[in-house]
C-alpha cells in the first residue's frame, strides 16, 4: 500500500523483453566487419522488461508531477501558461517529425515557410531588425546575445571592454553567461522601489563595459522605468543593451525592447509562446538583434528568395560573420513549429492582449493576497505579469519561512511560488499568474495562502513540516548532496 | 479571446479589487512615448486552431519524401508508439523543472532511472540530466575537461578532424570566447580512420584533453583503445564522442584502453526521438564519479523524507547557475527534459538485446547497401576502416550533382563531403533498421538510372 | 514473444506451483481429437511494430483524398487536438467498464456530465452512457417506444421514408426478429419533407410510435412541431433522430410541438468524433424522466458515499442483461465508452455559442456551395424544403457516372441517391465548417469539367 | 484539499469560451433561409468554459480511474490484457481517420485490405467458413449470430423453433439477446464440476429447440468437457450450436470453435484481440459461421476479386439473403484496426501462445490462491484462463463477503475481480489474469488477497469498510437508484 514505485530497473528480468519493438536478433555473421577488438563484452544494464511493464511504470511516475494540466503553477519568471494541444499535434504531424535536418532545400519549402514566418512575427513583436531561431533555450540565446556583443566589439578592435554589467536581481544564467563569453561580471545594485541605482550604475559604466545586460520588467516584478537612463547610460560608454526576455510576456504587445533601445534581446518561447516546459525542457531562445548585430546573427537562418518565392538556409557561407552555430543542426525545431501555432492562433490582437492579461491577473493577486495579509515586496509598484511577496515578518514572527508556505500550497493541491529568488528580497514568493489562469483558480490560490496564513499562527509546526499529501514528505537533501547516489545498482 | 478565460465580468471585477479602472492603467508605470511602437501590421490576424492545423499539415506534407539514407549525426529509427503517447501526457509535457521535488517526483524518478541508463550505456559512473544536444554537449565537455585537468594548465584541446564538422564548428563557436583553442588531428585518408601516428606530433605538448569519436563522422571505427591510453600517457583527459546504438555492440568508453574514457558525451537523438528537423534532441553527458563536480547540468540524487522512504530531488546544485551565478559550471538551466524522457521510455523498451539487435541491422544493412552500390561501374567504398552504420562511397561524378538528381526522384541519397572536406564525389551514406531489402534495391536501382 | 512477459524460468516457476510439467498439460481436459485443428496457416508469421506500422501506413495513404462532400450520417468536422490527446490517455483508453464505483469516478463522472450535456442539447431529462451508433440506436429507440406506450397495443411504427435509409435498414434488420414492422411515410417530391397531409391516412390507426427525423436524409428541415403534435394526437409516441450538431441552432427535441418528442437518438459523430472509416462512433439516447425505466444501455447516477460525499455510480442497473437478462430493456453490455468521452471533452471545448458556430458555418458553406453549384447549367436544386447542411441537387447527367469522373480527380463529390430512392441524376452533397471558399471552388470547377 | 472534483458546469462563467476552437459566428443573415419557427430560442446548456479549464478538468478526472495502464485488473469474463500503443497509432494514422464510411471503393483500397485480412485471420483461429466484421461489440455479435440461426430456420421454413437454450452460468447477453431475436430462453443447469447437466439438457431439447448458446471454456472457468455430446444432442433435434466467443482467449491456437461443432461464435476482439474496453467501449463482435450459415451473414463484408486484385464490399444487393446492416455503416472500424495491428504482430505463433500463457497464469494463480487459503469453486478442475474462487465459508464464518474482499483490494492498488458473476457460485470472484501480466504481478495479488484474508480474520470490520485510499468510499447505491439524479442542475 506503499506509493514507492520502484525503479524500472527493479522490474528487471534476465530474458525478458518488449520484443514487439526490436528486429530480430542479427547473427554473428553479419557483424563480422566489426573486429573482435571493438566489441563490446557485456550487453549493456538496460532492464528486461515487458512493453506492459514499461507502460504502466511510466504511467503510474508520471502520475507523481504536477503540470499545468493539473494545477495553477504561479511559478514566478517561468511563465507557466496553457500549452496548447494544438500546437502538439501540429508539431508531431508525420511530415515535420520524418523530415531529416540535412535534407535538402527542395525538401524542406514547408518547414523553412513556418521559419520565416516566426522570424518576422518575433521581430515585429519585439522591434528587433533581425531575428535567428538558432538558439536551443533562454541561456543558450543569452549565450548567443553575447557572443554577438563581443564579436561587436573585437570587429572594431574595440578589445578594452571586459565586462559585462548585471543588475543584482538578476537570473542566474546571466552572470554565468557572461563568464560563458569570457567576460567579467560586475553586479549593479538595486534600489529599495525595485528599479536600478542609476548612480551605482553610472558608476560602474567605463571604457571596460562590454555591456549590460536586463530584464524589464526585472525579476523584481516590476518595470524598469529608467530604462531610457539606462540605455544612455550605457550607450554612453560604449557599451551595448542586452534584453534577457525570459519576462516579455509582461509586456508583449505594450512595448517594444526595440523601442526601449536594446540592441539584442533573447526570447523564450517556453515562456512567452506557450511550448511546453516538459519536466525541464526542451525550450528554444531566438534571439534578435539591432541593426548594429545583424552580421553576427548565429546560423542557419530561414531566408526568402523574393523573386522566386523560394526559402533557403542563411548559413556560414554566406554570413561568415555569424557566430555559427550553436548546436548540430538547428535548433529545437519542434519547439519552434509549437511557437508558430501560438503566434498564428493569437495573431496580432492576441499578442496585445497577452501583456494585458497577465498584467492584470498578476496586480489582481497582488492585491488580494495583500488583502487577506501578506506582504508586498514592492508595495508601491505595479505588478508586471508577476509580483513578489516578502515573508520576513512570518519568518521572524511565526518561524514560518516562505519554503514552509511553498510545501504546504502543495497540500493544497496549488503549486508553489519561486522561492528564494530574486536573492535580494528575503524570503521571497515569485508569483506568476499569467493571462490563462481563470479568476475562480486565482481565488481558489488565494483561498489556500489565506488559509495557510491562519494556520502558520495558530499551528506554525504543522505548517513547518508540510507537505503531507504527496507522495513523499520533505526530503533530505544535504545527505542527498554528501551521500551521493546519482545512479542505481543492485 | 483564445487561450484567456476572462469574461468581462471578470475583467470589472479584477479591476475593482486592484481599483483601477482600465487594464491600460496598469501600464502607467511604462513612460508613455515608449509604449505601441507597432501595431504589430506584420503579424496576421489570429485564425482557429482548425486553420492553423490545415496550413501547418499543408506546409509537412509539401516536405514529405519516399526514402532517405541520411545520416550525419541525425538517424532514422523506429519509435515504439508508447514513447511519445507517455512521453506527451500532460503530467510530463506541462511540468516545470522539478524545483518542489514532493511534487516532481514523477520527473525525478526518470531522470535517476536516465542517468543510470545513460551510466550502463557508456560504462561510466554517473551522468547528468541532459544538455541541449550532442555537438553543444561536447563545447561543454571540453570546458569541464579544462576544469577537472589539474595537471594541464593549457586552454588547447586536440580534436580529430574526422569528427563530425558540425560538432566541431558548434564547439568552437561556444568554446572560442573563453579562449580556447581545439587544434585539429588529421585523420588518414586511406583508412578514414584518426592514427596514433598523427598524433605523435602532440606528444610532450600541454593538452586539456584529446576527443575521440566512435565512430567518426565517415562511419569508421578508431582504435579507441590505443587513441586514449595515447591521451592517458600523454597527461590528457580523454573525450568520447560516441553513437548511442552503436553502444550495444561496441566497448563502452567506460572500457577505453586501460583506465576509460574520463568524459563522455554524444547525440541523444537515436533513442527514440523523432528526426524532426533537428531537434528537439538531447546531448547525453557521462563522466567519472571524480570529475563529477565539474560536470555542468541537472543532477538528480535518491535520497530519503522525513519519514526515511525513497525519494529523489535536485543535488549537487551548487554547479549549478542559479545557485553558483558567475562561478557555476555553465549557463545552462532550461535543458531538453522531455525528449530525456522520451529516451528513458526508449531504452527500457528496446531493452539491451533490443538494442543490440536495432544496432546490428544498422551495421548489417548499412554492409548491404555498400556492397550493393558499388557492385555498379564506378561506385568504390573510400576508406579501409571497418564502419558500423555509416560508409563514404566515391560515386564516378560530382556527387552533389548526383545527389540533387536522386533528390528530384524523391530520394535523398546521401551526404555530399566537398564542403566540409574538399571531397567533391564523395557521399556519406547511412542505413538503419527501417530499411528494407525493397528501400535498398529502390536507392540502387535510381542510383544506376542516375549515374548511366 | 510479443506482449507476453514470461521468461523460460518464470514459466518453470509456475509450472512447479501448478504441479504440471509442461503448459500442454494444463489442456488435459480437451479432448485430444479436437485439439490442433489448425496450425493457423492462414496466418502470416509475427512481425514487428515497425513492419506493421509501416505496412499499415503504407495501406492509409493509399486511401486519401483530396477533398470530401459526403456527409449521409457522417460529417467532416474540425476535432480540437486536446479531445484525442485526453481521450486516449491510458486511464480512460484502457479502464473496462466502471463496475468498480470507488475505482472509477473519473469515467462515472464524464458520463454524468456526458448524460447532462446530451439532456441539455436535446431538450431531454435524461440521458444514457450511449448505444453503438445512430441507427442501432433508432432499433432501440423503436423497441423503448413499444415498452414505452402502454396505451398502444401495436406492434408497429411510423417510420418516414425521408430518414437515413442507413437507418430504416437497420433498425428493421433489428426489430424485425421480435415482429416489429416498421410503415413507411413517403415524403414530397417537391418539398422533399414529410408532410403532415401524408400521414392522414394513418389517423385512427395503432400505431406505437412516429419517427421523425430532423433534417432528413436530403438535408431539408421538417415541420418537427405538426409532425409531433400528430403523433400524441394520434396516441403515439415520437421518436426523434437529430444531427447533434444542428441542435445548437434549432429548436430541441424537447420543444417540439405542445409537448416534446418522448425519445431522441441520434448519430454522435459529428461531436468530435474523426469519421475514421464509420467507427467507432456512438449513438446518444435521451427521454422524458418516466420512461427512463425504459431506457436500455448504462445510465449514471449521483449519490453520496459512506461519508457523505459526493460520488458517482452505475444506476437503474435492473433494466440491464447483467442483472436483468432475458427480462432486461436490451442486450446491450459494451457500449461506445470512449467516443462518448471524447464527445463530452468535444462538447465541453466548443461550448453554446461555439456549436452555434459550427453549425452556421456548415449551413452558410452548404448554402453557398449549392448556390455555386446550381450556377452551372443544368444543375438545380431537387426540393423547395429549407435545409441544414445537405442538400439534393439534380444532375444533368448520371449521378454515378459524375461522381465517378470526380473520383478520379480525387474529389468526392456527394452520394448518389439512385439506388436508394431510384432518382438517377441527383447527388446529397454536404459541406461543413472545414470547407473554404477555395476548397467550394475546387469542386465547382471540377464539376464543370466533368459535366462539360 | 477535498479531492472531489467540480463538474464541468461549475466551471463554466457567462460568456468564457475556448474560442481558438471554434470558427468565428456567423451573421444572422447567413442564417435567413432557416424558419424563425424552427430555431432554437435558448442556447443549449453547454458549459462555458476556457481550453485550459477542459484540459485540466478531464485529465484530473482521469487521474481517479484504475486502468490497465496503471494496474493489474483481473477481471473475469474481460481479459483485461495489455492494449499495444502500436495499434492505437496505427488506428490513428490520419489516412485511416480520414476516410469517410461511404467513399467510393477506388479510394478505399488499403482499408478493405485491412478488412479482408483480417477476416480471414479469424476464420482459421476459429476454424469457421465465413466471418463477418460488422456487429459493434459482443453482445451484437452474439444478436447477428441468433438472428442467423433463425434466418436459417426460416429460410428451411422450419418454424417451430421458438426456444434458445442456455446453461445458467451464462453471460446475462445471452438471454437477452435470445429475447431481442424473438425467442424464449430456456436455461439448462450446470453440474458442480462446472460442466453442463448433460442429461438435462437432452430433456430440454427438442422441435421447440432453435439452438444453444454457449461458452467454452464456460464463464465456470472450466473447460466443458462433454462439448462433443452437446453437441451432438442439440444437432440431433435439429438446433444450432452458438459459440460465445468471450473466452476464446483461454483456447486461441490449441482448439477451434469450429472444430468443436460449433455452427456461430462471436468474437470480442476488444478481450481475444486485446483493443482497448475506453471505460464501457467500443469494442467489435465479429461472427463466424460454419457452412450452413454462410448465407446469412451481416453486412458489408470485404471482398477480394482475386483476378484484378480489387477489393470490393459484399453488400445486401450481392448477398441478399444476409440478415442486412445492424448499423448505419460497417461497424467499428477503428477497433478492427486495432485488433488487425495486433494479429500481425502476433502472428501464428503469437496466437498460439496466447491460450497457453493465459492458461498457465490462471493455473499459477488459483494454485497459489489456494495455497494462501482461498476455496476454489472448481477444486477439482484445471482453471482455462479464468478461474472461480467462492468466498461462502468466509462470508458465513466472518462476516466478510466476496464484495467486501473485491473493495478491499482496491486499497491495495489491485483491480478487484468480477464479483457476483456466474450467479450460480456463491460468493464469487471470477478471476483472470491474462498472458500479459507478469508473475511478479500475479504475486504482489497474491500477497494482497493473503493480507486480505489474515485481515479477514483478525479485522473483519475494517475490511467491511473497504476501501479507504479511494476518491470516494462505499457509495450508497439505494439513494443513488431511489432518488434518481442523472443529470446536473444549478
Ligand atoms: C529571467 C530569466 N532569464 C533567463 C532564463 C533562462 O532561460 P532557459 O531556462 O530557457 O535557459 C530564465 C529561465 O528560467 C529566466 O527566468
Ligand atoms: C461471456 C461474455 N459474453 C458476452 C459478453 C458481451 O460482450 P460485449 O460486452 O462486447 O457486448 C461478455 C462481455 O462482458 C462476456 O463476458
Amino acid at each position: 500500500m506503499s506509493n514507492e514505485t520502484k525503479l524500472i530497473f527493479q522490474h528487471s528480468r534476465p530474458g525478458r523483453s518488449a520484443n514487439a519493438q526490436a528486429p530480430r536478433p542479427v547473427s554473428e555473421g553479419q557483424l563480422s566487419a566489426i573486429p573482435a577488438s571493438l566489441r563490446r563484452k557485456q550487453k549493456p544494464g538496460l532492464p528486461e522488461v515487458s512493453e506492459l511493464d514499461v507502460v504502466r511504470h511510466y504511467t503510474n511516475l508520471s502520475s507523481k508531477n504536477f503540470a499545468i494540466d493539473k494545477q495553477f503553477y504561479p511559478l514566478g519568471s517561468c511563465t507557466m501558461k496553457y500549452n496548447p494541444r494544438g500546437a502538439n499535434r501540429a508539431a508531431m504531424l508525420p511530415g515535420f517529425l520524418a523530415r531529416h535536418p540535412l535534407a535538402p532545400a527542395s525538401h524542406s519549402q514547408g518547414y523553412l515557410a513556418c521559419l520565416y514566418d516566426l522570424q518576422n512575427f518575433l521581430k515585429e513583436v519585439t522591434g528587433m531588425k533581425g531575428v535567428s531561431l538558432a538558439p536551443m533555450a533562454g541561456a543558450q540565446g543569452e549565450f548567443a546575445g553575447v557572443a554577438m556583443i563581443r564579436a561587436y566589439h573585437d570587429a572594431r578592435n574595440d578589445d578594452g571592454r571586459t565586462e559585462i554589467l548585471i543588475p543584482e536581481a538578476a537570473h542566474g544564467t546571466n552572470p554565468a553567461t557572461a563568464v560563458m563569453c569570457g567576460y567579467k561580471v560586475r553586479e549593479v545594485p538595486v534600489g529599495k522601489d525595485g528599479d536600478v541605482d542609476l548612480e551605482a550604475l553610472k558608476q560602474a559604466c567605463g571604457p571596460q563595459t562590454a555591456g549590460l545586460m536586463m530584464t524589464n520588467p526585472s525579476t523584481c516584478g516590476v518595470f524598469e522605468r529608467q530604462i531610457e537612463a539606462i540605455a544612455k547610460t550605457v550607450h554612453d560608454a560604449g557599451g551595448l543593451l542586452y534584453y534577457d526576455g525570459a519576462n516579455l510576456n509582461a509586456i508583449l504587445g505594450k512595448v517594444r525592447p526595440g523601442d526601449m533601445g536594446f540592441d539584442v534581446i533573447h526570447m523564450n518561447l517556453h515562456k512567452t509562446f506557450a511550448t511546453p516546459h516538459g519536466g525541464g525542457g526542451p525550450g528554444a531562445g531566438p534571439v534578435g538583434v539591432s541593426q548594429r548585430l545583424l552580421p553576427y546573427l548565429p546560423t542557419p537562418m530561414a531566408g526568402l528568395d523574393e523573386d522566386s518565392g523560394e526559402y533557403s538556409w542563411i548559413d556560414t557561407d554566406t554570413l561568415p560573420t555569424s557566430i555559427g552555430h550553436l548546436s548540430a543542426f538547428m535548433g529545437n525545431a519542434g519547439v519552434l513549429l509549437r511557437a508558430y501555432f501560438y503566434a498564428m492562433v493569437l495573431g496580432r490582437e492576441g499578442m496585445i492582449r497577452v501583456g494585458e492579461y497577465s498584467t492584470l491577473a498578476a496586480n489582481y493577486l497582488l492585491k488580494r493576497l495583500q488583502h487577506v495579509g501578506y506582504t508586498a515586496a514592492y508595495p508601491e509598484r505595479r505588478a508586471s505579469h508577476e509580483f513578489i511577496l516578502t515573508l520576513a515578518k512570518e519568518a521572524k514572527e511565526l518561524n514560518v519561512t516562505a519554503m514552509d508556505v511553498a510545501k504546504r500550497l502543495l497540500d493544497y493541491n496549488q503549486h508553489a511560488p519561486t522561492t528564494y529568488f530574486p536573492l535580494l528580497v528575503p524570503e521571497c514568493l515569485l508569483i506568476e499568474p499569467t493571462e490563462t489562469e481563470s479568476k475562480e483558480a486565482m481565488d481558489d490560490f488565494i483561498a489556500a495562502m489565506e488559509a495557510i496564513l491562519h494556520e502558520a499562527k495558530t499551528d506554525p509546526d504543522m505548517v513547518k513540516e508540510a507537505p503531507f499529501t504527496q507522495p513523499v514528505r520533505r526530503l533530505d537533501d544535504v545527505k542527498a548532496a554528501r551521500e551521493l547516489d546519482l545512479t542505481w545498482s543492485e | 479571446m483564445p487561450y484567456i478565460p476572462h469574461t468581462p465580468d471578470d475583467v470589472s471585477a479584477m479591476l475593482d479589487a486592484i481599483g483601477a479602472e482600465r487594464i491600460e492603467d496598469l501600464f502607467d508605470e511604462i513612460p508613455a512615448h515608449l509604449k505601441a511602437g507597432s501595431s504589430l501590421d506584420a503579424l496576421p490576424e489570429g485564425r482557429g486552431e482548425m486553420e492553423v492545423t490545415r496550413l501547418m499539415a499543408e506546409r509537412a506534407e509539401q516536405d514529405r519524401y519516399a526514402l532517405s539514407f541520411l545520416g550525419g549525426g541525425a538517424y532514422q529509427h523506429h519509435i515504439p508508439a508508447a514513447v511519445w503517447e507517455i512521453a506527451t501526457r500532460g503530467e510530463f509535457y506541462t511540468a516545470y523543472t522539478p524545483y518542489q521535488a514532493e511534487a516532481s517526483q514523477g520527473t525525478l524518478q526518470v531522470i535517476y532511472e536516465y542517468q543510470t541508463l545513460i551510466a550502463r550505456l557508456t560504462g561510466m559512473d554517473v551522468a547528468n540530466a541532459s544538455v541541449y544536444d550532442g555537438a553543444s554537449g561536447l563545447a561543454e565537455a571540453v570546458l569541464m575537461a579544462l576544469r577537472a585537468n589539474r595537471k594541464s594548465k593549457s586552454n588547447r584541446v586536440l580534436v580529430p578532424e574526422a569528427l563530425n564538422p558540425r560538432y566541431r564548428s558548434a564547439c568552437d563557436a561556444i568554446v572560442r570566447n573563453q579562449d580556447v583553442a581545439l587544434d585539429t588531428v588529421p585523420f588518414c585518408g586511406q583508412a578514414g580512420q584518426t592514427l596514433t601516428d598523427s598524433l605523435s606530433k602532440y606528444e610532450g605538448e600541454d593538452y586539456a584533453a584529446l576527443v575521440i569519436s566512435q565512430p567518426n563522422y565517415f562511419g569508421s571505427l578508431e582504435d579507441v583503445d590505443a587513441l586514449t591510453n595515447w591521451a592517458h600517457a600523454n597527461g590528457m583527459l580523454v573525450i568520447a564522442v560516441v553513437n548511442p546504438t552503436s553502444l550495444a555492440l561496441l566497448t563502452p568508453p567506460g572500457e577505453w584502453g586501460s583506465e576509460g574514457a574520463d568524459i563522455v558525451v554524444g547525440e541523444g537523438q537515436p533513442l527514440g526521438i523523432p528526426l524532426s528537423s533537428g531537434g528537439p534532441y538531447f546531448g547525453f553527458m557521462a563522466c567519472k564519479q571524480k570529475h563529477v563536480r565539474q560536470m555542468p547540468g541537472r543532477i538528480i540524487g535518491r535520497t530519503v523524507d522525513l519519514e526515511g522512504k525513497q525519494g529523489f530531488t535536485l543535488t549537487l546544485q551548487a554547479r549549478e547557475q542559479h545557485i553558483r551565478r558567475s562561478k557555476a559550471t555553465s549557463n545552462i538551466c532550461t535543458n531538453q527534459g522531455l525528449a530525456m524522457t522520451a529516451a528513458t521510455i526508449y531504452m527500457s523498451l528496446i531493452g539491451p538485446d533490443g538494442l543490440a539487435s536495432v544496432a546490428g541491422h544498422c551495421h548489417a544493412n548499412t554492409q548491404k547497401l555498400a556492397d550493393k552500390l558499388t557492385a555498379i561501374d564506378g561506385v568504390e567504398r573510400a576508406f579501409t576502416a571497418p564502419t558500423f552504420h555509416e560508409v563514404v562511397l566515391f560515386l564516378p561524378q560530382d556527387a552533389d550533382t548526383v545527389l540533387a538528381r536522386l533528390a528530384e526522384k524523391d530520394i535523398l541519397g546521401g551526404l555530399g563531403l566537398a564542403k566540409d572536406y574538399g571531397m567533391k564525389n564523395a557521399i556519406l551514406v547511412n542505413a538503419t533498421e527501417v530499411h528494407t531489402e525493397g528501400d535498398l534495391d529502390l536507392f540502387v536501382a535510381a542510383m544506376k538510372e542516375v549515374l548511366a
